[in-house]
């Protein structure tokens, strides 16, 4: 199978898009003739024309509530965001009008959109720059959320998000953008709602969703190697709908887990997922549900500092041999 | 407001010279609807039958029934919370817009909207929006779906004086502009935000609408007594929308004669009663627009007295459909969150969606 | 002592602070002349005039922006939303200059502001005016978040918000502006980050926040009388800083714990605690943690859903069974 | 832009006209070394020594310059993520500038902020601040807590023409005319938000700053090229300010020779390299500002020269202070997020403040 990186697996999944649904377009700062900021959308403008792919003005609010209201009526906007950071000016927009107007409209409208861009931190960008909203959007029923952590992954539930006929909030990550994996080059969809084990184990479950869940993969191997403990690595994929079975299953199985995550640890997705599991398989657990997340502050700046902010592989496998 | 009797010189204009008597006399039963409608909401309100808020449009039903009355097929309309004279102007009918005052499952959002969120899209009509100002980037989207899909529409976007002060508004006109989206803004100056006067809640050279300048959209002011101008001008920016994709910023000087919401205790502490009392005697649209149809023969006070009656039974009727109407069942709090759920999809069955348990 | 409500201790609260310090002044949509959307501001502007009760035109990310600013140079400016629903029109002001500015600066710059409105369902305005943030806000380190339940507690911590050098997101609730309860006539402060035990018990910690508390008073009183079972209810009131310690304190008393909140559940407050007692008081509990949040939904409009849709005590009382 | 002679009238304005010529000699340092500090932090970025963004000034030296230059004790400066300029102008030190954006402890936020966020508030410059726009309403706020005080100064907040489209510049405009807010928004005109040219982001009638009228805001526009305009047109700004508490927004036409950022690889595709190249000999207004110094006698050659090594070594020299200090600590991250916590008051001290045990 040919590798292709993150970037090129969603640019690929857009194009395919466009292409099958006259309905779907791209909208978004620098989209079009700058060819993406982080050049997701490199090369759609000048396939697809400006009807098809849209740059727009520095009005996040204007152009995302612009797609909600173009969605109410069929169409199928994929929003970009430069980064997710920026949802903080438009969040009405999304909170209010995408997530709340099926619901209030007695399922009268329904607005199939995707949002989408990176939401990560760790490219020194400071904090305004460095939000990882995934919790606080999955908070609000109506919205889906999805974090993909590979290329493949990105390609087939971008597919999706797209098909989906609820709005889809869809969190890359830039420092992922360059990196590659296999990709069949026949169509595929992932599922929303399907978590993936990306490394089997018997010892202890590590779940986590994007960069995190990489960082967890080379923790396992950390722990293979240094530690003879056998890792089972859990990929959520979608945090909205959650794939609590395949949670339940893998530490039905281990009898131990530790979450990681990106997210700010205050009411972070691991919060949902420690509570659930120890709601839902408290007599299975040998040791209570640990979590690392990012250091609990702004994301700084200073280039060495936000590396220790993030998860470090190093604060999963001490996370770990707490309880292994 | 401008003299009325110069208002209603638009009489003359395009859109008003062929009118049939039928048609001058449906507006005003238009009108006489939405008023009675509110009124018996307002009584039904007293007495514990809904909950919330709810606001009253009564004194401005002419910019409802004036500006709709001018719309095609595919032309649509999305407005704030104030929301029962547009719902009823579009076509929507008393009963399942009192249910769901009442949170009743035959109103037209099955109970789940209430007063601030009607919706009906088949008659093209996408809310009834609580937040202030947020229905004004849905309005651009649905214009802009209009003219993505090639189209020959347009959209009546309403919203208050007060809102033009939000963020959204601005971001709004200048992507109509930029990209020629054929939305018609309309600002219902009706002097007041909850207690605030337009004086101490914008700055503003000339009027509201003039703001358009400053992205280069055309705007007009109106005068929200007459029907014969509102119709006028809202066909001139409906031609403008339809022939050159051109948005349009439109003002109609208006009055609300109740308070911010039926909640509101005090409704005659910011303005005096006489000013509400002025506006109720001598710039009433229903009162104004039944004496230009006597003057004109087209309708007597009996006949009108007749439609006024008729409007009032009408709404009598729909308190009691929605009394007898039944509450959604406990199970409706977890439908019409995913479409994908709903319509039980593979996507609606993969995964959890619901966190309770 | 003399009873009086929740509002009224608010307006004491604000009017006090005002006499107090001359950099303390209130803004937002008619707080002054026509006395506050919900009457906690009442009389204030007529006492203290324009310059320390000011009405705002209907620009939150204006008028909140505008005080993060002005409270950057010293003064300290008392914000209500008429609706916390609205903050969503003003997230980024919040979160990204409020919230950050300090660290960014590497303290050179503060924020002594107060956010304050009320933020609940149950009084049938939809979903979009129905909105309970405290859970994402406290997400957001360089933020705090106080939820008080009673007029003692409203008065003693909007006190102290008003005094704190950072910014601080009061929180409070419609439905009880209305009630009342014994509030000193001397002044007193009561310190963020310090929960209040409103009932002692030893069976089972019943842990909430804002009117869910109250409502878990209630449930303690049915279980008391028809289940012979003793609860201990444990007030947060404030929600960052927390109180842990209180936290752990109860429920290593009981070994058993129902967590309430009018949050919605995904990632909501009682996540973040229900993972927090987990992993430090794992061997201490009897039973999984269980949660009781708001039905997982938007609000419903309905009057007697929401009533369903919000903790109710047959809810909290069904889930204390479950594992007692 | 227009002619420059024109603009070099302003030469004879009241706060030019008695310019001694240590001062013009001065604002020819001040624009040397900021763009000999940025050449420098772009070396210094190409070899790794720093992350994230890095937004370059130069072309726009004289915006920055030129209006700080006219500001007394109690006025303000606030400004966006473009903000090297801003900060050396009011006298921000290199070294703490060039530390800041290796991320060292020796940076002006020690290292927390980077390149988007400088801060001094002693130095009354509050920022540096990177979400676009976000920075207006701040800007109104350290105006309206200057007449809360009662002082008599104002606020220079900058923008860029892509800004304007946030729905917070619009509330900002709105209240700082209602409420009569001495804040003085400067539209830095570079013709481009990223690479999107103005005409693709913005649609208004005559220029941007017209915009204002819509809030009755006075507003003007200004040559970027020309120090001794860009002094007159924001002294009576800042006079229109003090003296009546009354806003401006004034549009200032400049242009940037580099990319968006340092990053920008399409730097070059979104303009011609011709335009560039033009803007670089026609109108850079470091060579305008020397030309006009060495015609009016103030500078020669060699002077001018002398100066500019001199900004060059100083920025040499703070690329060495920085490389030299040290990275904050890992303690770091945890300070500074809660003034209560650094402080270890009462407060900072109840209650749990970070959550990761
Ligand atoms: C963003 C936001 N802020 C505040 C409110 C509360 N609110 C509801 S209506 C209203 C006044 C709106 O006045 P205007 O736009 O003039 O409309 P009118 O009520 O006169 O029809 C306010 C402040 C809201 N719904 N949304
Ligand atoms: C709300 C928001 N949206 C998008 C961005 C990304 N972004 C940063 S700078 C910029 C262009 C701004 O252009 P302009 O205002 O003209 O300023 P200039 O860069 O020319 O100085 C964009 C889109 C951002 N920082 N904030
Ligand atoms: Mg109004
Ligand atoms: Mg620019």
């Amino acid at each position: 199978m040919p590798e292709i990186s993150y970037r090129h697996a969603l640019n690929a999944a857009l194009s395919e898009e466009i292409e099958r649904d006259e309905n779907v377009f791209l909208i978004g700062e620098e989209v079009a003739e700058y060819n993406g900021a982080y050049k997701v959308t490199e090369g759609l403008w000048k396939k697809y024309g400006g009807k098809r792919v849209v740059d727009a003005p520095i009005s996040e609010a204007g152009f995302l509530g612009l797609s909600v209201g173009a969605s109410m009526m069929g169409l199928r906007p994929v929003v970009e965001l430069m980064f997710w950071s920026f949802i903080y000016v438009a969040y009405d927009q999304l909170v209010n009008n995408a997530g709340t107007v099926r619901y209030m409209s007695g399922g009268l409208v329904n607005c199939p959109l995707v949002v989408r861009g990176p939401a990560n931190g760790g490219t020194n960008v400071g904090a305004t720059h460095s939000h990882t909203p995934e919790n606080m959007l999955a908070n609000m029923p109506g919205l889906k959320v999805v974090c993909p952590a590979t290329a493949y992954d990105a390609k087939g539930l971008m597919k999706t998000a797209i098909r989906d006929n609820d709005t889809v909030c869809f969190m890359e990550n830039t420092l992922l953008y360059g990196e590659s994996w296999e990709v069949p080059e026949a169509e595929y969809l992932i599922p929303l709602g399907v978590a993936d084990v990306k490394r089997e184990g018997a010892d202890i479950s590590l779940i986590g969703h994007g960069r995190a869940l990489l960082t967890a993969l080379q923790a396992a191997e950390v722990l293979a190697e240094k530690h003879n403990i056998n890792a089972e690595v859990l990929d959520l994929r979608s945090i909205r709908p959650l794939d609590e079975e395949a949670i339940l299953k893998s530490v039905r199985k281990t009898h131990r887990a530790v979450l990681v995550e990106e997210n700010r640890p205050f009411c972070g997705v691991a919060a949902q997922i420690s509570s659930m599991i120890h709601e839902k398989a408290f007599d299975d657990l040998d040791a209570p549900v640990l979590r690392v997340s990012s250091l609990d502050a702004p994301a700084i700046y200073s280039p060495p500092l936000e590396k220790l902010q993030l998860p470090t592989i190093e604060r999963i496998v001490a996370r770990v041999l707490e309880i292994c | 407001m401008e003299k009325l009797a110069e208002a209603n010189e638009y009489a003359a204009a395009e859109v008003n010279r062929n009118l049939t008597n039928e048609q001058k006399i449906g507006f005003m039963l238009d009108m006489f609807r939405i008023r009675r409608f509110e009124q018996e909401a307002a009584k039904q309100y007293s007495q514990g039958k809904m909950g919330g808020f709810l606001h009253l449009y009564i004194g401005q039903e002419s910019v409802a029934v004036g500006t709709v009355s001018v719309l095609g097929e595919d032309d649509h309309v999305i407005t704030a919370y104030r929301d029962h004279g547009h719902a009823l102007a579009v076509g929507m009918g008393m009963d399942e817009c009192m249910a769901e005052l009442y949170g009743k499952k035959t109103g037209c959002s099955q109970g789940k909207g209430g007063s601030m969120h009607y919706f009906a899209p088949e008659k093209n009509f996408w809310g009834g929006h609580g937040v202030v100002g947020g229905q004004t980037p849905l309005g651009l989207g649905l214009a802009y779906a209009l003219k993505y899909k090639g189209l020959t529409g347009c959209v009546l976007c309403f919203m208050g004086d007060g809102a033009v002060n939000q963020g959204p508004v601005h971001e709004s006109m200048n992507l109509a502009s930029l990209w020629d989206i054929p939305v018609i803004y309309i600002i219902e100056n009706n002097g007041y935000s909850m207690g605030t006067s337009q004086a101490r809640s914008s700055a503003f050279g000339e009027c509201l609408a003039a703001r358009a300048e400053g992205y280069g959209i055309d705007w007009d002011v109106a005068n929200g007594e007459s029907l014969y101008e509102i119709r006028a001008k809202t066909a001139q920016a409906v031609e403008r929308a339809h022939k050159e994709s051109r948005p349009t910023v439109l003002e109609i000087d208006t009055y609300r004669y109740e308070g911010h919401s039926v909640a509101d205790a005090n409704k005659k502490k910011y303005r005096t009663a006489e000013e509400i009392e002025k506006y109720k005697t001598e710039h009433d649209p229903l009162r104004l627009w039944r004496k230009v149809l006597v003057e004109e023969g087209v309708l007597d006070d009996q006949a009108a007295d007749a439609l006024d009656r008729e409007a009032k039974r009408e709404a009598i009727a729909s308190a009691k459909f929605a009394a007898e109407s039944d509450f959604p069942g406990p199970e409706a709090i977890f439908e019409h969150v995913y479409h994908e759920v709903d319509h039980d999809t593979v996507s609606g069955r993969t995964g959890k969606h619901f966190f309770n348990d």
